[in-house]
C-alpha cells in the first residue's frame, strides 16, 4: 500500500489545491499515470503516479488546498485487501529530515577584552561633565564601560535629552522671526486688557489638589486653558484662519499653548479639542505637550493645528503681556502674572489675587467691542470654577 | 441588502505585484511589461500569469533570451515616451544587462546635461532560499546601490509590493525594483484600496530601544523573528527596513541608533563592500559619539550560494544569527 | 536615608527637568525658579519625582518650603525622620 | 591516426549501446522526477526525456581528452560522457559525495575525469567558455575539440553571437551544438526568433553548420563525427543544429500554458528511444530479449545510484566556506 501525496513542483511550491480526479477509486494504475489535476501558483499541473497498484478512496476533497506531502489518496496493490474503512488520520508533513536545522552563524561583535573599554558615548558624555571613569563598572560588550553606567547626573544632560532631535533652535528662531515679521506687516492688531480676579478660582484649585497625590495635581494654566476654550464657543470669529483675504472659522478648538524652551525659543503646539477635554484631560495633555517640546519630540502637525493661541507669563513674569499674533491665527490671549492686589470687594477693600488678561485680535475680522466681550466670558467662566 | 464591502482583502506578494503591474498598464497606456516569459509562460515567479489575455501581447510583452537588448530597448523605449516595465527573471541574468544599466540607463541624464531622462521600471526577483545555488540564488541589489543615477527598491510588506511600482513609474529616473523569491508566496491581509506608497523613507516596522536592527527585502522577516526571541529576554529591538537602498534615508537610521546606540545590519549580500558596509559606515560618520557596541553586521557567507539545503540556510541571515549578533551589542 | 542621599535625589531630580543646567553648581538657599529657569510645571514635575522617589506625601501647600535646595533638604529630611 | 570512422559502423554492439545509453538516460531522469516530487532532490529540475538522441549521438565522436560543455538540462550528457550514475545522483541530491561534492545541484554537475565542464544556468553562459578552452587546445596545438551544448533559446542571446564570430575568427576547435526543442522555456521558437533557422545564423559567420532530426541518433552521431573529424583536421568550428522537443516541462513547476496537450502528444511517438527502438526490432537487429536485458541491468543502476545517494553524507557546516578560493601551492 502506497500514498499518493500532494508532488512538490517546485522549490516555490509550498502547497496545492486538488482540482480534479483524472482516476476514480477502483481504477488500476500503472507508473506514469497521470492521476489528478493539482491548480497552483503557476496554473493546474497534471500529477502522475510512481506505483503500480489500484487507487483506493480518496483522502482531500475536491477544491482542498493541502500542503506538499499531505496523502490524496492511497494506491493499493493489486489484488491486496481494501483497507479498513477509516483512514488513517492526515497528517501535515513535517519537515523533511533533510534539512537540518542551520546553526546560527558565529558573530563576533566586540574583539577579545583588551585594556578599558569605553564606548564612544560614554567618552563623549564623560568629557563634556568632566567625570572620572575610575572605578565604574562596565556592562557594555566586552565589560566595556557604555553611556548607562555614567551617574545619573551626567547622563541627563547627555545629548538625548539636550539635542533635541526635531527642534533645531536655530532654524526656530528663524521661523519665529518670520512669522512675526509676517503677523505685524499684514495683520491689523487691537488691544484689549481685563484685570481678572482668580481669587475663587485659586482657592478651588488649592481644595482639589490638597485631595490629590502630585501626579494628579492640577495647574492654574490648565484651568485658564479650559476657560478660554469655553468661552470660544460664542466668540467663533476668535478661533480659525484668516486665509487669500477671507476668515475661514474653525469648527475644532485647538488650543495654541506657548511653551517657552529651556535655552530660548518658543513653540506654540495645539492641545487638540481642548473644549471636549475634562480638566484632567485637559492637564494631561498639558503635561504630555510640554514634556515632549523639552525632549524634542513634537509631531510637525502639531505646530500647524492650533486655531488660536494661549500664552501664559506663569508665576514669574510681568502684569501683562502683548501678544502677536501667529499667522494665520486670528487672536491672541495673554496671561499675566497673578499677584495679590487690593481690590474693591462689596464696598470694601479686600487682598485679591488678580490677574491681567490681554486679547491680540485681528482687525480685519473682529472688532474691539466682541472681543470685550469675549475676555469677559473669559473672566465669567473663571469665576466658576466647578464648571470648568 | 446593504454589503459593506470589506475593508482588507486577503493576498499574497505575487498578486500584489500582479495588481501593481494591472493598476499601472489600466491607468497608463504607456505603461507595458516586457521580459523573459512574462507572456506565454505567465512569469517564471507566475507574477504576471494572466495578463497576457487581459492586455494583449503588445503591452504583455516576451521577449527573447537577450538581457542586455530588451533592458536596453526599455530605455530607449523610456526615452522616447513610453514607460516600459522590464522585468529581468532574477538579478542573476540582469548582469547580461548590467553594461545598459550602468553605461545608459544610469548616466543618460548627467551625460545630455539633463535633457533626456530615462523613466524605466526594472524589477527583478533576488534572493537565496529555494536552493536554487550559486547562478540563481545571490542577493547584488547592494552593487546597483552603488550607482548614481539609479533609485533602487526593495519592498519587503504585501503593502510595499502592491505600492512601489506604482510609486517607481511617477518617478522620472530609472527604478530598480528587488523582490525576494521568498516572498512571492507570502499571504497576508492589506487594505482593499491599497495603491501607490511613499518611497525613499524607511519604516520602522516595530518600535525598541535598545538596539535598532536594520534591513530590507527577504531579511525583514528574519529580523522582526529575532526582535520576536529578543523581546522575551528583556531586549527591545528597533526593526528599520529600509524599503529604499538607493538613496538611503539615513535620517531614520541615525535617528533611531542615536537613540538605542546599538546597531545590527542585515543584509543577505555578502559582508564585502555590502550594502551593510555602506550603512555602517554611514552610522560610524553621522553617529559615532552616540554609540555604546561596535556596530555588528549579519550578511550571508563568503561563499557562492551552495546547493544543499543545510548549507544553504548556514549560509544566509538567520533569526538565530541576527539575535546572538544583537546580544552582543548589549554585551550579552 | 541620610541627608546625603536626600539631596543626591533633590539634585537629580532638578537636573532631570533641567538638564542642560548643573543643581550643584548654585548654593543652598538660591531660589531655583530663579536659578534653574524653572516654571510651574518643572516644578510640579520636580515634586512629581521626589514623591515617586522617596515615597512622602508633599502637599501643595509645603511647595514654598521646596523652593531652594537647602529648603527642600531640610523638608525632606524631616518628613522622613 | 587510428580510424576516426566518419561513418558510425552499425554493429549490433555499437547500436545495443546507443540504445542502453539513451535508456540509462531516461531511466535515471524519470526517477529524478519521482524524487524531486519527494523532496529528495531540491532547486529547479530540469529533465531531458524526449532530448536523449543527442547526447548520446554527440559523445560517441568524442574522445576522452575532448573536453564538454553544457547547459542546466546536463544529466543526460554526464550520463552518456560517463561521469557514473552514482556520483551524479549523490549531486542531485546535494551530498558530499556528489560529482560537484553537492554544492551545485542538477544544474551545476561538473566531472573533471571525464572532462566534463560543467552544467551552467546561465543561458550562453557556457560558449564564451568554449571558445576559451578550444583556444587553450589550439595554443597548445592539441588535437582536441570541445563540444559545447547549448538551446536553441541561447541564440537570443548576445555571448552566442560574439563567441561564434570568436571561434570562426581564429579557426578554434569548437563543435556547437544547438539542441532545437522549439521552446525556450515557455518562449516558442517563433515568438523570439526572427530566423528561427538557427544554422543560418551560425553560417553568416562563415561556419560549416548543418541540420539534422536530433530525435534519430544515428543521424546526430554521424554529423558529429563528420564535424569531429574536421575540427580536429583543423577547419575550425562546426555547428549542428539538431531538431528536437521536449516531453516534459522546462522545470518540473511548469503548467505549460504556452503549448498544447495535443502537440505534446503527437511528437511522443517520435522520441528517440520509441523510434531507434521501434527500428531495431523492425530490422530484427536486437532481439526482445536484448531490450528486456538493457532494461534490467539499468534499473539495477538507477536503484544502485540511488542507494549510492541515500548513503551519501552532508557535507559538514563548518566546511561552508570552504571551495571559494584555492592557496597557491607551495
Amino acid at each position: 500500500m502506497g500514498e499518493f501525496v500532494m508532488p512538490s513542483l517546485g522549490a516555490d511550491m509550498d502547497a496545492g489545491t486538488l482540482t480534479e480526479w483524472l482516476k476514480h477509486p477502483g481504477d488500476a494504475i500503472k507508473r506514469g499515470d497521470v492521476i489528478a489535476v493539482v491548480e497552483t501558483q503557476k496554473g493546474a499541473i497534471e500529477i502522475e503516479a510512481f506505483e503500480e497498484g489500484v487507487l483506493d478512496r480518496p483522502l482531500v476533497e475536491l477544491g482542498t488546498k493541502v500542503p506538499v506531502g499531505t496523502p490524496l489518496a492511497f494506491i493499493r496493490t493489486a489484488g491486496a485487501p481494501a483497507p479498513s474503512p477509516v483512514p488513517s488520520e492526515i497528517k501535515l508533513p513535517e519537515t523533511p529530515a533533510t534539512k537540518p536545522v542551520a546553526p546560527p552563524i558565529a558573530v563576533s561583535v566586540a574583539p577579545p577584552a583588551i585594556g578599558r573599554r569605553v564606548s564612544p558615548a560614554a567618552r563623549k558624555i564623560a568629557a563634556e561633565h568632566g567625570l572620572s571613569l575610575e572605578g565604574l563598572k562596565g556592562t557594555g560588550p566586552g565589560g566595556a564601560i557604555i553611556s548607562t553606567d555614567l551617574p545619573q547626573a551626567a547622563r541627563a544632560a547627555e545629548p538625548r535629552a539636550a539635542k533635541k532631535p526635531g527642534i533645531d533652535l536655530g532654524e526656530m528662531r528663524k521661523a519665529i522671526a518670520a512669522a512675526m515679521a509676517r503677523s505685524k506687516r499684514e495683520i491689523p492688531h487691537y488691544y484689549l486688557s481685563h484685570p481678572i480676579d482668580l481669587t475663587t478660582a485659586q482657592q478651588w484649585l488649592a481644595d482639589i489638589n490638597a485631595g490629590r497625590e502630585p501626579p494628579e495635581r492640577i495647574l492654574l494654566a490648565a484651568l485658564l486653558s479650559k476657560a478660554v476654550a469655553l468661552a470660544l464657543h460664542a466668540f467663533p470669529e476668535m478661533n480659525g484662519f484668516y486665509q487669500d483675504g477671507a476668515f475661514r472659522p474653525s469648527r475644532p478648538i485647538h488650543l495654541g499653548t506657548a511653551i517657552a524652551i529651556r535655552g530660548g525659543g518658543l513653540v506654540a503646539p495645539a492641545i487638540r479639542d481642548a473644549d471636549t477635554l475634562t480638566l484632567d484631560g485637559l492637564m494631561a495633555a498639558l503635561r504630555d505637550l510640554v514634556a515632549r517640546t523639552r525632549a524634542g519630540r513634537l509631531r510637525s502637525s502639531e505646530l500647524f493645528d492650533p486655531t488660536i493661541t494661549v500664552s501664559s507669563l506663569g508665576e514669574r513674569g510681568v502684569e501683562r503681556l502683548y501678544g502677536v499674533i501667529y499667522p494665520p491665527q486670528v487672536a491672541i490671549i495673554g496671561f499675566g502674572t497673578p499677584a495679590p492686589l487690593p481690590r474693591v470687594v462689596d464696598g470694601k477693600v479686600e487682598p485679591r489675587l488678580m490677574m491681567t488678561a490681554t486679547l491680540a485680535a485681528d482687525h480685519r475680522v473682529s472688532d474691539g467691542h466682541r472681543g470685550a466681550l469675549f475676555l469677559l466670558e473669559i473672566e465669567r467662566r473663571l469665576q466658576q470654577p466647578d464648571t470648568l | 441588502m446593504n454589503e459593506i464591502a470589506p475593508a482588507r482583502i486577503k493576498t499574497t506578494y505575487r498578486e500584489a505585484v500582479r495588481a501593481a503591474i494591472r493598476d499601472a498598464l489600466t491607468a497608463d497606456p504607456k505603461a507595458f511589461l516586457m521580459g523573459e516569459d512574462v507572456g506565454h509562460y505567465g512569469g517564471c515567479y507566475a507574477v504576471s500569469k494572466g495578463l497576457l489575455a487581459e492586455f494583449g501581447p503588445e503591452r504583455i510583452r516576451d521577449t527573447p533570451l537577450s538581457e542586455s537588448a530588451f533592458v536596453g530597448a526599455g530605455i530607449g523605449a523610456a526615452l522616447n515616451g513610453m514607460r516600459p516595465i522590464v522585468e529581468v527573471m532574477t538579478v542573476n541574468f540582469s548582469l547580461l544587462a548590467l553594461d545598459q544599466i550602468l553605461n545608459n540607463a544610469a548616466t543618460l541624464l548627467h551625460m545630455s546635461g539633463g535633457q533626456f531622462n530615462v523613466p524605466l521600471v526594472i524589477r527583478m526577483a533576488t534572493g537565496a532560499g529555494r536552493q536554487l545555488a550559486a547562478q540563481h540564488s545571490h542577493s547584488l541589489e547592494g552593487w546597483y546601490a552603488h550607482i548614481p543615477g539609479l533609485k533602487v527598491l526593495a519592498p519587503a510588506t504585501i503593502e510595499d509590493a502592491r505600492g512601489m511600482l506604482l510609486g517607481a513609474l511617477k518617478d522620472p529616473n530609472p527604478v530598480l525594483i528587488f523582490e525576494h523569491v521568498m516572498l512571492y508566496n507570502m499571504e497576508g491581509e492589506i487594505a482593499a484600496d491599497a495603491g501607490a506608497v511613499e518611497t525613499g523613507k524607511a519604516a520602522i516596522r516595530r518600535p525598541g530601544r535598545d538596539v535598532t536592527l536594520i534591513t530590507y527585502g527577504g531579511s525583514l522577516a528574519k529580523a522582526m523573528a529575532a526582535a520576536e526571541t529578543l523581546a522575551k529576554e528583556r531586549i527591545e529591538a528597533e526593526v528599520i527596513d529600509l524599503r529604499t537602498l538607493r538613496p538611503l534615508d539615513t535620517a531614520t537610521i541615525i535617528g533611531s541608533v542615536a537613540r538605542t546606540r546599538r546597531a545590527v545590519v542585515v543584509d543577505e549580500g555578502w559582508k564585502t563592500g555590502s550594502l551593510a558596509a555602506e550603512v555602517t559606515a554611514t552610522i560610524m560618520e553621522q553617529a559615532f559619539w552616540e554609540l555604546d557596541a561596535p556596530v555588528a553586521r549579519v550578511c550571508s557567507a563568503e561563499v557562492p550560494i551552495p546547493y544543499p539545503r543545510h548549507l544553504e540556510q548556514a549560509a544566509l541571515p538567520q533569526p538565530e544569527s541576527i539575535a546572538a549578533a544583537a546580544r552582543a551589542t548589549l554585551g550579552r | 536615608m541620610t541627608r546625603e542621599d536626600i539631596r543626591t535625589a533633590v539634585l537629580e531630580g532638578l537636573s532631570n527637568i533641567a538638564p542642560e543646567t548643573d543643581p550643584t553648581s548654585i548654593g543652598d538657599a538660591a531660589d531655583l525658579r530663579e536659578a534653574l529657569d524653572i516654571d510651574s510645571m518643572d516644578f510640579l514635575n520636580f515634586v512629581i519625582a521626589l514623591h515617586k522617589r522617596l515615597q512622602v506625601a508633599i502637599p501643595e501647600v509645603d511647595y514654598p518650603k521646596l523652593l531652594t535646595i537647602g529648603g527642600a533638604v531640610d523638608y525632606l529630611d524631616a518628613k522622613l525622620a | 591516426m587510428t580510424d576516426p570512422a566518419i561513418k558510425p559502423h552499425l554493429t549490433r554492439e555499437h547500436v545495443a549501446e546507443l540504445l542502453r545509453q539513451m535508456v540509462r538516460i531516461r531511466r535515471f531522469e524519470e526517477k529524478c522526477v519521482e524524487l524531486y516530487q519527494r523532496e529528495k532532490i531540491r532547486g529547479f529540475l530540469h529533465v531531458y526525456i524526449g532530448e536523449e538522441a543527442i547526447a548520446v549521438g554527440i559523445m560517441q565522436a568524442l574522445a576522452p581528452a575532448d573536453t564538454v560543455i553544457a547547459t542546466y538540462r546536463e544529466h543526460g550528457h554526464a550520463i552518456a560522457r560517463g561521469v557514473p550514475m552514482t556520483t551524479l545522483m549523490a549531486e542531485m541530491y546535494g551530498k558530499q559525495e556528489g560529482c560537484s561534492r553537492g554544492r551545485g545541484g542538477s544544474m551545476h554537475v561538473f566531472d573533471a575525469k571525464t572532462r566534463f565542464y560543467g552544467g551552467n544556468a546561465i543561458v550562453g553562459g557556457g560558449l564564451p567558455l568554449a571558445v576559451g578552452t578550444a583556444l587553450a587546445d589550439a595554443m597548445q596545438k592539441r588535437p582536441s575539440v570541445t563540444a559545447c551544448f547549448f538551446g536553441e533559446g541561447a541564440a537570443a542571446e548576445g555571448e552566442f553571437h560574439e563567441s561564434m564570430n570568436l571561434a570562426a575568427l581564429w579557426k578554434l576547435p569548437v563543435l556547437f551544438v544547438c539542441e532545437n526543442n522549439l521552446y525556450a522555456m515557455g518562449t516558442a521558437l517563433a515568438l523570439s526568433e526572427s530566423e528561427t533557422d538557427i544554422h543560418h545564423k551560425a553560417e553568416s559567420y562563415r561556419m560549416p553548420a548543418e541540420v539534422v532530426d536530433g530525435m534519430d541518433v544515428v543521424a546526430v552521431e554521424a554529423a558529429a563525427r563528420k564535424a569531429v573529424v574536421a575540427i580536429r583536421a583543423g577547419a575550425g568550428p562546426h555547428f549542428v543544429e539538431c531538431r528536437t522537443y521536449r516531453f516534459r516541462g522546462h522545470s518540473m513547476f511548469d503548467s505549460e500554458l504556452y503549448r498544447d496537450k495535443a502537440e505534446v502528444e503527437r511528437w511522443k511517438p517520435h522520441g528517440p528511444i520509441e523510434r531507434f527502438g521501434a527500428w531495431l526490432r523492425q530490422n530484427d537487429i536486437l532481439h526482445e530479449a536484448a531490450f528486456q536485458a538493457i532494461e534490467t541491468e539499468v534499473a539495477a543502476e538507477v536503484e544502485a545510484a540511488v542507494a549510492f545517494a541515500e548513503a551519501g553524507t552532508w557535507e559538514p557546516v563548518a566546511d561552508l566556506t570552504k571551495h571559494v578560493t584555492l592557496e597557491p601551492e607551495s
